[in-house]
């Protein structure tokens, strides 16, 4: 059960809340700090409402910096935050090469 | 569809090994790697390593990266390279990227060993061009020959860190600094040691302020950290540097784990998100394994190990060998497994604080928040003798598991004894020939040969030398410290670099006789 | 800068010496190294401004997996430059945001 | 815990009307059974906001939605929900396409939709990376696409500020009648939430969850998958679909594309965990390919699967129930939920308030599957 209108510290911006976390949609600290007083609890969520490691590369690089930053946010183990779900392609891949995936389909 | 007794989804040394002991056992095994080059991030590693004989210890990683790929093609197993596998279905069904197309196959089990990611640290500047991981900077210099930089900061002293910091020297770049936010080395205090003596200072409790530079990285600041990690005012130390590498930890690249469906879980001890796995390295999914970083980040050693258990348990649960003779197997593999999981940098020991070693005996805190041991701590080692003529002095003071020491010196010079993690001993009436073979053994180039008194008011040490240009006999020079600081005039008399020593040149340097156990560096310019 | 001769792999094996272009300027690799390998002997950094904040960014994994050093090649962008073999009259340019601009 | 009304469900339908009646002043419990807030069909849609193709009886839903709420909705919300009214385009390769673009378009414009057919060059005129492989079309101007992920965050948002208490993890699996009325949902975990409404807006899972109270609505999950690409130059801005139903998606104001798919095996998925299949993605990018020959070289990046609650009749089930005072159902949305999610919010904090509501809403009663 997670309440969602559990109490959180009050939030106060930061000096370093311009940095980028997320390389790809370029997703800074403050941005995400906000989101979760926002109610964006979850990294699930962050993702769909910010995008942070929706970009090309698909969280590579920030999931670990996100989690942390929303773990301390909320008060949290970063362990307790869970992973936001592994999704096919592994690696982006142009359409023309998914399209010929054999058989005689084409 | 195509299908195959065992998939191996990553050509890294767990998948590598998996493959072997499946296709040994009799099975059609194929493997996948996304990169054109098989071996994973073992290519990379250059240096010899740790461990037993079993483990491969004292050769150089790449060199175990073609032993595997040897004995894969001769076990028939097909690697298939420029392979990206997309997803992992239902019924084991995998996609995967060949050239212009994509291909279905199904494997009756699989074995994710995908290896793992970089972590990364933020900081004002941490996006320019000329940041790079540690990884990064092993790829460049490794495997295509190009030089990450000029004037290089490394943030991170765990053993990527401080291996790749080493590597970045032999290159031919200038390593500045190395910093790390933790108040302690990280990584092998002998890999510390070979680094700090070539001159590189060690910065710990320190983190990286900013990176400064407009199109890309022109210089760093650090400052030391307070406990609670605050920035203390006026710490602030400047390099001008061109690179800065992050190597502050790696984390499981599990994602197809999840995405197949395997019930996964947060481990800090295992650094990450892995799936659970039981005693064979299976997930949740029947026939599904994991092995490797992906199931927890350790090193590439036991990364072998994991990957043959999982290759042996796929054989008992196809049938090709009795689930009694796959027991048997997997525990001969699991004792080994164990031999490595042991000393003070075992997986269960992260985060403990240690103050003595298995023999009682003080550790070198000064190596811990400096990079190297003092010339007052050394000799309480049992490696550091003193007699007259050529002896070994042996300067590994942690326990680590790893013995190739013992077995290189024909004399029976060196005892390391049962207990693997033991700090070697030098056997005060072994007859030392000086033939070298323990030195150029020595994965943490700890090991000195010494007389310390020839007759004449001098001494003669030999050392490991890694890096070009070789000196010649007749160089005249500097010998360097421990902490990396020039302290006598030093003149070489003897370099050695035969074939058994793999690359692993044997300098002899002769200095006064009061700096025999000071002098463990040598560079060709005259600085004292 | 090429290192010519390592300790302890000694002398690398490189493709032959091919000419592509970076942002119309001719520059030399090696045949089949990564892209990027050869734009960073040549002492380029920047392969691409963002698109939001127009921050340049350059090499960072080199092994294909943050994507920070995707480049427009033969018109294409956001390719890989750090994966992608060098072919001989490759056109690369920086990339602006999605596009070369 | 106690409200005035219960929500089960914390989708976007979930999310707008918790977000309507607390700006009423009513006081609202969500409660959302998965981890993550709009975890359902709610974020993994195409985006489609249009009034084409749709069942003329849930029209006016969505007429209601594109006139009154999504032109000011991220103002509303202070959420960007990329809500773009720029004009659908269902695009058809053969007769007998041609035929079910008619048959569509002709029912469409008895209902005052301004749609028409157009010829090929026509729609290549509008959309000029479309193939030649396109020989006819129909094309709605005042039909668009949104983010459905910002537009759920959204809502969930601008509740929450609003006082609209959320809770997830929480799994209702059981609804009770205290005297003659459905006034309390009942957690896995056993906690009691009472309420003077409830509303049941929980995807397929309403089905179980509303048979306790012995009420029935014919529904089935269906599987949808989705694809979205690596980001690109704005390239257009209509809402595609086809006559084959076999892709439908938009160009987001990132830059990806978002497309809907359908390799005709989805109604066969295995129940649980949505699981994208094998092959459904590069059967929806073969389509793709045939109309825009352009997006070959574009990368995928992600896949992604998730249930729909496809109801018999292809249109949900918007109401109040007779033999089960106190519970208003939400559900059955057939996969077109998103485009009206705002209008029927608004109608859900209506009927939950007994106020008379904004549109006539009894072609979409529960009971209509009876006689």
């Amino acid at each position: 059960m997670n309440d969602r209108s559990r109490e959180l510290k009050p939030f106060v911006p930061a000096p370093d809340d311009d940095m980028i976390i997320c390389r790809c949609e370029e997703i800074t600290k403050g941005e995400i700090r906000k989101a979760v007083h926002d109610g964006m609890f979850t990294l699930t969520e962050i993702r769909r409402y910010l995008r942070t490691g929706m970009g090309l590369c698909q969280g590579q690089t920030c999931t670990k910096l996100v989690k942390g930053i929303v773990a301390r946010e909320l008060g949290v183990k970063p362990s307790e935050l869970g992973s936001a779900t592994g999704r096919a392609p592994m690696r982006p891949i142009e359409m023309k090469i998914l399209a010929n995936d054999g058989g005689g389909k084409k | 569809m195509k299908c195959y007794e065992l998939i191996v989804i990553g050509a890294g040394p767990a998948g590598l090994s998996a493959a072997i002991e499946a296709a040994k056992r009799g099975m059609s095994v194929v493997v996948y790697d996304e990169n054109s080059k098989p071996g994973g991030q073992l290519f990379k590693q250059i240096h010899k390593f740790f461990g037993s004989k079993e483990h491969h210890a004292k050769v150089r990683g790449f060199r175990i990266g073609e032993e595997l790929l040897e004995e894969a093609s001769k076990q028939c197993v097909k690697v298939v390279l420029n392979a990206t596998v997309i997803g992992i279905f239902p019924e084991k069904e995998v996609t995967v990227k060949i050239e212009d197309h994509v291909e279905h196959v199904k494997g009756d089990t699989i074995l994710i060993a995908t290896g793992a990611s970089e972590n990364m640290v933020t900081f004002p500047g941490w996006t320019l061009p000329g940041v790079i991981g540690a990884g990064a900077a092993q790829t460049m210099m490794n495997l295509h020959g190009i030089l990450p930089g000029e004037r290089v900061l490394m943030l991170g002293t765990g053993n990527v860190g401080l291996v790749v910091s080493f590597q970045l020297l032999q290159a031919g770049c200038e390593v500045v600094a190395l910093a790390d936010a933790a108040p302690r080395v990280g990584g092998y205090g002998v890999h510390a040691a070979k680094v700090a003596r070539c001159g590189v200072p060690f910065y710990l409790s320190h983190t990286i302020i900013s990176a400064e530079g407009n199109d890309h990285v022109t210089g760093v600041t650090i400052g030391e950290v307070d406990s609670n990690w605050q920035i203390i005012p006026n710490s602030e130390k400047h390099f001008d540097v061109d690179t800065i590498c992050l190597a502050v930890g790696l984390s499981p690249m599990s994602k197809l784990c999840d995405m197949a469906g395997c019930e996964m879980e947060d481990s800090p001890a295992k650094a990450g998100f892995v799936p659970k796995v039981n005693e064979y390295g299976e997930t949740s999914v029947s026939g599904i394994y994991a092995a490797g970083d992906v199931s927890g980040i350790e090193e590439a050693s036991s990364a072998m190990i994991e990957g043959r258990i999982a290759g042996i348990a796929a054989a008992a649960k196809l049938g090709y060998i009795t689930e009694e003779e796959g027991k048997k197997q997997i525990t001969e593999q699991e004792e080994a497994l164990n031999g490595l999981r042991q000393g003070m940098f075992a997986p269960g020991m992260r985060g403990q604080k240690i103050t003595t070693t298995e023999e009682g005996i003080a550790i070198s805190e000064n190596l811990l928040s400096h990079g190297y041991v003092s010339d007052e701590e050394i000799d309480r080692f049992p490696g550091v003798t003193h007699k007259s003529g050529i002896h070994p002095v042996i300067e590994c003071t942690q326990n680590i598991p790893c013995n190739p020491c013992q077995d290189a010196c024909k004399m029976h010079c060196i005892k390391v004894g049962e207990h693997i993690t033991s700090l070697p001993q030098v056997d005060p009436v072994g007859k030392c020939t000086g033939c070298g073979m323990c030195v150029a053994s020595c994965s943490g180039q700890a090991i000195f040969l010494l007389n310390e008194d020839c007759g004449d008011g001098t001494a003669e040490i030999t050392m490991p030398y890694e890096f070009l240009p070789l000196p010649e006999i007749g160089d005249k020079g500097t010998a360097w410290s421990r902490k990396g600081e020039p302290v006598c005039k030093a003149e070489v008399v003897s370099v050695k670099s035969i074939k058994a020593y793999d690359k692993t040149n044997l300098l002899t340097i002769k200095v006064p006789k009061e700096f025999a156990m000071k002098a463990r560096f040598f560079r060709k310019e005259v600085l004292v | 800068m090429r290192i010519n001769e390592h300790p302890i792999l000694g002398e690398y094996e490189k493709g032959k010496i091919i000419k592509f272009t970076f942002d119309g300027k001719e520059l030399e690799g090696c045949e089949g190294e990564p892209i990027a390998m050869a734009l960073k002997n040549a002492g380029v950094m920047v392969h691409r401004y963002t698109k939001k904040e127009h921050k340049p960014r350059g090499i960072f994994c080199a092994i294909g997996r943050c994507t920070d050093c995707v480049m427009v090649v033969n018109g294409k962008p956001n390719v890989r430059t750090c994966i992608t073999p060098l072919e001989a009259g490759m056109e690369v340019r920086t990339q602006h945001g999605v596009s070369a601009e | 815990m106690n409200a005035d009304v219960i929500i089960v469900g914390g989708g976007i339908i979930g999310c707008a009307a918790a977000y309507n009646l607390a700006k009423d002043g009513v006081s609202v419990i969500v409660l959302e059974g998965s981890a993550n807030i709009g975890n359902g069909g709610s974020v993994r849609n195409g985006g489609g906001v249009r009034q084409s193709g749709r069942d003329p009886r849930e029209l006016p839903l969505i007429m209601y939605a594109i006139k009154n709420i999504w032109p000011n909705l991220s103002d509303l919300l202070d959420t960007n929900v990329e809500y773009h009214q720029q004009g659908n385009l269902r695009l058809g390769h053969s007769e007998k396409n041609k035929q079910i673009l008619e048959g569509l378009t002709e029912r469409a414009v008895k209902c005052d939709l301004d749609v028409r057919m157009i010829t090929g060059d026509e729609a290549r005129e509008i959309n000029p990376y479309l193939s030649d492989a396109v020989t006819c079309a129909s094309w709605c101007p005042t039909d668009g696409h949104a983010n459905p992920l910002t537009a759920t965050m959204g809502y969930y948002k601008a509740a929450r500020r609003l006082g609209a208490h959320f809770i997830s993890d929480e799994k209702i699996v059981e609804l009770r009648k205290i005297k003659g009325r459905v006034c309390q949902a009942v957690s896995a975990s056993g906690n009691i939430y009472e309420g003077s409404k409830i509303i049941l807006a929980a995807g397929y899972e309403s089905r179980y969850i509303a048979s306790t109270v012995g009420v029935d609505i014919p529904m089935q999950p269906v599987l949808l998958e989705t694809l979205v690409t690596e980001a690109v130059s704005p390239m257009f801005w209509q809402m595609l679909g086809t006559a084959d139903a076999d892709f439908y998606g938009h160009q987001t104001d990132h830059g990806s594309f978002v497309f809907g798919l359908n390799c005709g095996l989805e109604p066969y998925a295995k129940p649980g965990k949505p699981v994208s299949s094998s092959i459904a993605s590069s059967a929806a990018c073969r389509g793709i390919m045939r109309y825009f020959p352009s997006l070959e070289d574009i990368k995928v990046i992600r896949c992604w699967a998730g249930w729909m609650d496809s109801c018999a009749d292809h249109v949900p089930v918007i109401s109040p129930v007779e033999e089960a005072k106190g519970l208003i159902l939400a559900c059955g949305f057939s996969g077109h939920g998103f485009g009206i999610s705002p209008a029927v919010g608004l109608v859900l904090s209506q009927m939950a308030q007994d106020k008379e509501t904004v549109l006539d809403m009894h072609e979409l009663r529960y009971d209509r599957f009876r006689p």
